[in-house]
């Protein structure tokens, strides 16, 4: 219950406000039913429960559950959800049926509501995070579900070197691990070296939704050499064919590099639950008898009876599929420039397209290496004139037309609109399509010497060629780099655009050999900027951040390797770090803007164009969904849209096949 | 028949010549079967000579005559040659690069008229070829020469455009027989160059090599399993059986008296000229000797018919029974065999 | 022939060997390791420290020399353990188990279409030849091959939803995926199954269609056709006793490579046909440097080829009895 | 009995009286003669000679930059009219311009003729300047329209350019690149083959567990090792023929395997134990015994592999080895347009390539079997 959250400090009472104030807006709170006939449960339920292998619904909710209040409508329960994703994306792969984290990010993606914990507050003087579990959840086995589960988690899979080659990174502090403790059935607590102001939206976003699949420690004790008795599982480990216990662990607990989700006898606390792992591409989970969110009539989450989740290699055949007909609720993966093909199948395919936001300041951020190897290079990008000339150079109209169906804004790396940090002077600085003065710029810094072919040459007399490493599996960027080739020759430079592999991009990153670097420019969002700078900040060795990588490796190995900032690239490096401990709203505003400030000077990231929407795919009568949202990575895709209320009208796709 | 006189030089002496496929120790240890296709043959064929071959097919006597036209590598033995100039070369273990000089002295003749001639290449290709790569002609004077060879072997000039497919069998052994000599070779192994061809055709063909053979001074290898043709052709005649020489003469003797069991089983074989001259036919009975593996004692003891014990188990020797004549045989000498020559001559 | 065979089957495990050293050496080639590839999976956000990757090195042991590593793998392969999928966390055997089977499944009947239709079409061309049939077939065969598979096969799912209704892909339509058994849903099966031997098999057939006529023209030129001819065979028995077997040959050795070529180079069209084939498993598995997957895959694929060239060897000499061994 | 049949050809040309120094007709002459009787061989041959002479001289072909990107993304190919819209005739041929909207719904652009807008369509019109030869200026395009009029023949693409001068330039790189692997990788497997099928022994067996082992090696991890490799500061089509010689390096093992066992199969015939035994060296029977006995399959090979290596491209691609822009060929057309929406709205631009492709092979196909003819010795 909310009642418990209480901050002791006033600074704390900022965020508990925010807290509190969620709940009315995302319709999350405990209600109490006066009996517990009022709980209805699905058809299929009720037939297991008549035939005497389930318990009753009264048994299986928790004695207060989460009641959800819906979007439109109160649902009919029946039909499938069909979904597809495309080589099997981890991520998208998750949010298909909703993670259900510890915290939660609200419906309108600006703040964290509770969720399986049912409150957190600070303690110590920040340093100490407590949170507080929701009482009376059972696992989809029917265990209860309780704090033992944090401490299985903590002490012996986060602090296991043979689980995890490192503690995770996101509960450090200052570099530091904090104590773990569990204070009783339903509390834990960490305490750090300083206050972790992110820790309630890291808990609803990534590691929030990752935490909750080690917890089910009465399941994964047998797999776990602490618990388990040594002859037997190294029995279960031989009978797997695997070599050691964590190898085996790693496969039951589902924590899978790419495939999530593979084990139907791992426990879930999901709306829904695996029913049959992926098969010939194909994945099924079925309703979670135990899931403990209700509507406000009384009936049991979800509505619809399972999800039916198809894995494409290629999203182009995804893409089919869908203007086919065969789903009725894709999110993840859809391509804008597709809409045509989206938008033609509607009526054949009972279907409609909606058009939702995303969490991108601007499709694509084109990153110049600021810590190249090549020094000429290196001086040129570290000038600012340079950047600007490019920016200038760059026919963003064009891009618009010809890549985003005219449907796109010229923009720069900002926040996208209605972000707190959002700056419409530098969103849209340098964005006007000027080639002269690009030209100018280019000619001012010293290019002037140009070659038969009317290349400009560098200082050292080499033709400036500029070489942009792009994933293959990566057309958007591909398409925008080609015109990119176009506009770089009109203001004399020579521009190669090389795609391999991601992985190879990958390790030309690690190895700081990019130089010219693209990537989705997303995560500009409120949920995600704060801890997630990754555009702004060169603190991620591990991301695509390819503009400061070197500073990056040096911030993140704490000096041991990269190469250390200087100047303003130091200063925002600071300013992270100071945000990630500083919970005073008006502060973290003041560090925001002064981030985003220092990147407008510097254009460390240059953006193409924005506001280009993605469009969800959502059955003709698929109601509880909004029309208009956001989805992206900042959301997990949308699972703060619930899909455990979302329901057919009618109890079933209208478009299903007999 | 031509008769050489015995003072002729030696041109090839063949000496204990052995060619066997597989027999090779692989790598895992097992060790093959060996095929003696040519076992042990030693003999010497004089110059201007017609050296005749015969044996059953599959007896060795066509790999004995690839061996030493080196068409294939020996696995023992020697094959010594005496070139023009004078000395003794051994075209058995020569090195192919030291073989090119003696390469065109000693030429063939083959058997198949259709698989003998490249059917892509024209007469003037495949008879100006052997020149070309031997550097004695180039340019019109290959023309020239491929001309006057057509017109030798009774073609027409002007065929050489024209590929093989256009000639009929006869024909297409003038053609081949044209290519052996366009290096002016001093031997020709000439390996069953009428077997397939009409009986007709034949006689125009042998008659064509005897005069060419008088012409050019040439010595013929003549490899047949057809007896009649050797009895017209050659001088001295080996039979071989599998592998080995079980008799060697000159071929009037040969034909009047055989010493081998074998040979006189081959030539009941030969449908008598004279079909009065009833003779029960002394058949052959059984397969020839399996190579890879060789019956102990004489190899044609179970397919003979004056098997006695000895033979089971002790292998004959080749013994000059009389000067010139060689045999193979136990009891050579005590066998009263029946030739074929008196009956022929009686019929001349 | 026993003798051949067994002394064929003892150089096919130095084959083998050599093989399993190439296999593990290829995928090395490319830069970085698993651990590169498992970052470039990872979505900002994700943290990983420099000591984790260290860690991570250690875990997967790709921090030991490529000789130790190998030694590690072909060991435990020998008693048929091929190790784990880093991506996965599944056994390779357990995920080969999954995929071999269907790929089989659909390149062993696409194999035996490819030679059904492509011989007897190949041999009536050659036949036939400047017949109207004869051109129709080269047109027509010259069209799928000029074509990209992707390309027919993304047409055949386009003209398949827009025009009959058909579903896109996979082993099941829709409406049979939660459907229990029946014979409805192995209809259905048969029905997706024969679309991609059809589309797979398509280039294969116009090919070897092209080989057949090509190796027969050859054949029917050589004089001992004209010889039996002169000898009044029946146009067709002569075709068929002899040119016929001697032509196929040159397309029975090329049978061996067929096997591995439909399981590795149709990776693409089963990507667009959505069958979860080992083609896509060993794309991804290399791109991201999954060792034993990649490895193991390519390990298979390599004994299949050698099986399949040792058969085709044979096949030649039954074929073609002027060919000694 | 016939004694000895007469020569049964009756197209040779006699030759002239004069016995053996008499000119003789030679070999070569007489293939061309029965060349020239097969007609659609010669009409590909002519058509192929253009397609060479298009590349040679694209810039005065193609009407536009293979890079000018116009205003008309997704535009139709415009149809050439004799007949406007009150059926008057002109003498000169014209196309409509057109008028560009966006569908609403879909967003996608939707073309309707502009009555209005009339470009006379011309040959050798002054159009955008180029340089023929990649050195002279010049600016007379093979047809056209006048300045401020467009002429998409073949429509345009996602970024506005004409498919057309794609098309040529596409021509450009698939009719001389690819051909280029294609016949070192059949060289390369006709010489191996021929080594293996005709020394046999340990060397034919040590070849032929190379072929296995070479077979064996997955082509996937090496195209992706070999394109890390490649120095990224090349040009494009230098990255690109570096890669195609790395596979033809690999793929001639299939043309080994298939000489081989001919070559088993050919060596037992007595025309090569001649040549043996007239001290014909080996690689001169190879070459002039064996491999003209192979015609047949060296130009099925040929005709097979050039639109594999065309269509490779796309699978190079599709992997990230392939072009890259601004490199344009048709198998990059290709692989642009494997995408659903473009075969159900703009179909237009798989068609082209992929006519191109068909046309070329198909060409290359009848040049081939006329040739065939024409050196067989048994053809009527």
């Amino acid at each position: 219950m909310i009642r418990t959250f209480a901050p002791t400090r006033r600074q704390f009472l900022k965020l508990g406000g925010l807290a509190a104030s969620s709940i009315a807006l995302g319709g999350l709170g405990g209600r109490a039913f006066a009996q517990g006939s009022q709980y209805k449960e699905a058809p299929q339920l009720a037939e297991m429960v008549a035939s005497g292998t389930l318990p009753s619904v009264d048994e299986r909710l928790p004695e207060a559950p989460v009641v959800v209040e819906p979007l439109e409508s109160v649902g009919t329960y029946g039909g499938h959800l069909r979904t597809g994703i495309i080589q099997n994306r981890g991520f998208q792969a998750r949010s298909a049926w909703g993670p259900e984290p510890i915290l939660r990010i609200s419906r309108d993606g600006q703040s964290v509501e509770p969720n399986l914990a049912e409150s957190w507050e600070y303690t110590n003087d920040g340093k100490t995070f407590v949170l507080h579990l929701r009482r009376g959840i059972k696992w989809s086995d029917g265990a209860s579900f309780d704090a033992s589960g944090f401490d299985f988690w903590w002490n012996h899979v986060n602090l296991n070197a043979e689980l995890s080659p490192a503690p995770m990174a996101q509960f450090m502090v200052q570099g530091e691990v904090p104590t773990f403790e569990m204070v009783d059935d339903h509390t834990v607590q960490w305490t750090f070296v300083a206050p972790h102001a992110n820790l309630p939206a890291l808990l609803a976003h990534g590691p929030g939704g990752s935490i909750p699949r080690y917890l089910p420690r009465h399941y994964l004790e047998q797999f776990h050499a602490d618990f388990a008795d040594e002859a037997a599982l190294n029995g279960r480990v031989a009978e797997a064919g695997f070599s050691t216990w964590a190898e085996l662990f790693n496969n039951r607990s589902n924590v899978q590099w790419l495939m999530p989700f593979d084990n139907p006898a791992m426990p879930t606390l999901l709306p829904f639950k695996l029913s049959r792992p992926m098969q010939l591409n194909v994945l099924v989970a079925d309703r979670n008898p135990y899931y403990w969110k209700v509507d406000p009539e009384g009936q049991q989450l979800p509505y619809v009876d399972d999800i039916v989740l198809t894995n494409y290699e290629s999203g182009e055949v995804r893409d089919a599929a869908i203007a086919a007909g065969e789903m009725n609720w894709v999110n993840t993966d859809t391509t804008f420039t597709n809409l045509p093909l989206y938008r033609e199948g509607q009526e054949r395919g009972n279907y409609s397209v909606k058009l939702w936001q995303t969490d991108r300041a601007a499709e694509h951020t084109i990153m110049f290496n600021h810590t190249v190897k090549d020094p000429v290079l290196r001086e040129l990008y570290n000038d600012v004139r340079f950047k600007r000339a490019f920016s200038l150079a760059l026919d963003r109209q064009q891009i618009a037309d010809t890549v985003y169906l005219g449907f796109a804004v010229p923009s720069q790396l900002q926040m996208i609109p209605g972000s707190k940090w959002r700056n419409e002077e530098w969103a849209t600085k340098d964005t006007e399509y000027d080639p002269d003065g690009a030209n100018a710029l280019l000619d001012e810094i010293g290019l002037t010497n140009r070659d038969g072919q009317g290349i400009r040459q560098r200082s050292d007399g080499r033709p400036l060629v500029l070489n942009m490493d792009i994933p293959v599996d990566d057309p958007g960027s591909l398409a925008v780099a080609e015109l990119i080739i176009e506009f770089m020759r009109e203001v004399g430079i020579t521009f190669n655009v090389r795609s391999i592999a991601r992985e190879q991009v990958r390790a030309l990153i690690d190895n700081n050999d990019t130089e010219v670097g693209i990537w989705i420019g997303d995560k500009c969002s409120d949920a995600m900027f704060p801890h997630s700078p990754e555009w702004h900040v060169p603190y991620l060795a591990t991301g695509w951040n390819v503009w400061g990588m070197a500073w990056a490796q040096f911030y993140a190995s704490g000096g041991q390797q990269g190469e250390e900032p200087q100047g303003d690239a130091k200063l925002v490096q600071e300013l992270f770090d100071e945000m990630q401990i500083t919970v005073d709203e008006a502060r973290r505003l003041e560090i925001g803007n002064e981030i985003l400030r220092i990147n407008a000077e510097n254009l460390w990231n240059i953006g193409d164009v924005g506001q280009v929407p993605i469009p969800v795919i959502l059955g003709s009568n698929l109601r509880n969904y909004p029309e208009e949202g956001f989805t992206g990575f900042s959301w997990l895709g949308n699972y703060n849209y619930q899909i455990e209320q979302t329901y057919f009208e009618g109890g079933a796709w209208s478009g299903e096949r007999s | 028949m031509s008769s050489i006189s015995v003072q002729a030089e030696p041109i090839l002496s063949v000496r204990d010549l052995k060619k066997h496929f597989g027999g090779k120790k692989t790598w895992s240890g097992a060790v093959s079967k060996t095929i003696r296709a040519v076992d042990g043959v030693t003999f010497t064929i004089y110059e201007g000579e017609t050296f005749g071959l015969v044996g059953e097919s599959g007896c060795g006597k066509t790999t004995l005559g690839r061996c030493i036209a080196r068409a294939l590598d020996p696995t023992g033995g020697e094959v010594v040659y005496a070139p023009k100039e004078g000395g003794a070369v051994d075209l058995a273990s020569l090195k192919p690069r030291d073989l090119r000089p003696y390469r065109q002295d000693v030429q063939m003749i083959f058997q198949d008229p259709i698989s003998s001639l490249n059917p892509r290449m024209t007469l003037l290709d495949i008879i100006g070829e052997p020149m070309v790569v031997n550097g004695l002609a180039r340019g019109e004077e290959v023309k020239h020469r491929v001309g006057d060879l057509l017109e030798r072997v009774g073609l027409r000039a002007e065929y050489m455009v024209r590929y093989p497919h256009a000639f009929s069998g006869g024909q297409r052994q003038r053609i081949g027989i044209a290519r052996a000599l366009a290096l002016n070779p001093r031997v020709i192994v000439c390996d069953e160059p009428v077997s397939a061809l009409d009986v007709s055709v034949q006689a125009q063909i042998l008659n064509l090599l005897q005069d060419l053979q008088a012409e050019k001074n040439l010595t013929y290898l003549f490899i047949a399993h057809d007896l009649g043709v050797v009895e017209y052709l050659c001088d001295r005649v080996a039979v071989m059986y599998v592998g080995q020489v079980v008799e060697l003469a000159e071929t009037s003797d040969l034909f009047a008296r055989p010493l081998h069991p074998y040979t006189e089983a081959l030539m009941s074989a030969v449908p008598p000229a004279n079909p009065r001259a009833a003779r029960a036919p002394r058949l052959l009975e059984g397969d020839l000797a399996n190579a890879a593996n060789l019956p102990p004692g004489c190899h044609f003891h179970p397919r003979c018919g004056y098997c006695v014990e000895r033979c089971r188990t002790e292998e004959p020797e080749l013994r000059e029974y009389s000067p010139g004549r060689f045999v193979r045989c136990h009891r050579a000498g005590e066998l009263k065999l029946d030739g074929v020559a008196e009956l022929a001559e009686a019929d001349l | 022939m026993m003798n051949y065979a067994i002394r064929r089957s003892g150089q096919m495990l130095v084959t083998v060997f050599v093989i399993s050293v190439i296999a593990f050496v290829v995928i090395q080639l490319p830069p970085g390791d698993f651990v590169n590839s498992y970052l470039a999976t990872l979505s900002g956000g994700n943290i990983v420290t420099q000591d984790a990757i260290v860690a991570l090195r250690a875990q997967f042991g790709l921090d030991e020399n490529l000789v130790v590593q190998y030694w590690r793998w072909l060991t435990n392969l020998l008693q048929g353990n091929m190790g784990i999928s880093f991506q996965y966390q599944r056994t390779v055997l357990d995920l080969l188990a999954e995929r071999l089977p269907l790929t089989l499944a659909i390149t062993i009947p696409t194999a035996i279409f490819v030679y059904m239709v492509a011989i007897p079409i190949g041999i009536y061309s050659a036949v036939r030849q400047y017949s109207l049939v004869d051109y129709l077939l080269s047109f027509a065969g010259f069209i799928f091959l000029a074509v990209p598979n992707f390309l027919i096969a993304i047409i055949a799912i386009y003209i398949g939803y827009r025009y009959f209704g058909g579903g896109v892909g996979g082993l099941f339509s829709p409406e049979y995926e939660l459907a229990p058994w029946s014979i409805g849903k192995v209809l259905n099966m048969m029905q997706n199954m024969s679309l991609a031997i059809l589309i797979i098999g398509t280039s294969g057939v116009a090919a070897t269609m092209r080989v057949m006529r090509g190796m027969l023209l050859d054949e029917l030129s050589q004089a001992y056709v004209e010889t039996a001819r002169a000898k009044g065979l029946g146009e067709w028995r002569l075709i068929m006793k002899y040119p016929v077997r001697v032509a196929v040959s040159p397309v029975l050795s090329t049978i061996g490579f067929v096997l591995p070529a439909l399981i590795s180079g149709t990776e693409i069209t089963a990507t667009v046909l959505n069958i979860p084939t080992t083609g896509p498993l060993l794309l991804n598995a290399v791109r991201s440097q999954d060792m034993f997957l990649a490895a193991s895959i390519i390990f298979v694929l390599s004994i299949l080829t050698v099986i399949g060239t040792f058969i085709s060897d044979l096949l030649l000499v039954w074929a073609d009895p002027r060919i000694k061994l | 009995m016939t004694v000895e049949a007469a020569p049964t050809t009756a197209t040779a040309p006699s030759a002239v009286a004069d016995g053996v120094t008499a000119r003789i007709i030679s070999p070569r002459r007489l293939m061309w003669w029965k060349f020239r009787k097969h007609k659609l061989a010669v009409a590909s041959a002519i058509f192929l000679i253009l397609a060479y002479l298009a590349t040679i001289f694209a810039g005065f072909v193609a009407p536009y930059d293979p890079a000018t990107r116009s205003r008309n993304l997704y535009a139709p190919p415009q149809g050439i009219h004799f007949f406007d819209e009150i059926g008057q005739f002109h003498l000169q041929p014209f196309v409509y311009g057109w008028k560009m909207t966006r569908d609403l719904e879909t967003l996608s652009p939707v073309y309707t003729v502009n009555p209005e807008e009339k470009f006379p369509v011309g040959l050798f019109v002054r159009g955008e300047p180029y340089k023929l030869f990649g050195v002279i200026d010049a600016d007379v395009r093979l047809f056209g329209v006048a300045e401020g009029g467009y002429f998409h023949l073949a429509g345009t693409d996602h970024f506005g350019r004409d498919m057309f001068t794609r098309l040529v330039y596409g021509a450009q790189i698939s009719l001389s690149v690819g051909i280029i692997s294609v016949l070192v990788s059949l060289v390369l497997g006709l010489v191996i083959g021929g080594i293996s099928g005709l020394y046999g022994g340990w060397i034919d067996n040590f070849i032929q567990r190379v072929i296995e082992a070479i077979i064996a090696i997955p082509t996937i991890p090496l195209w992706l090792g070999l394109a890390a490799a490649v120095p990224r500061d090349w040009p494009p089509l230098y990255q690109y023929f570096a890669i195609l010689v790395v596979l033809s390096l690999i793929s001639w093992t299939s043309t080994a395997r298939v000489a081989r066992g001919r070559f088993l199969a050919l060596r037992e015939q007595d025309f090569v134990t001649a040549a043996r035994v007239y001290g014909a060296s080996r690689t001169r029977i190879i070459a002039k015994h064996l491999v003209p006995n192979l015609m047949s399959y060296v130009i099925v090979t040929l005709t097979l592999a050039i639109p594999g290596i065309i269509i490779g491209e796309t699978a190079l691609s599709f992997l990230g080895v392939g072009l890259k822009a601004p490199t344009v060929s048709w198998g990059v057309l290709l692989q642009e347009s494997q995408k659903v929406q473009i075969i159900q709205f703009y179909p237009w631009l798989w068609i082209g390539p992929a006519v191109c492709v068909v046309s070329v092979v198909l060409a290359f196909n009848f040049v081939g079997d006329g040739a065939r003819d024409a050196a067989d010795p048994f053809s009527r």
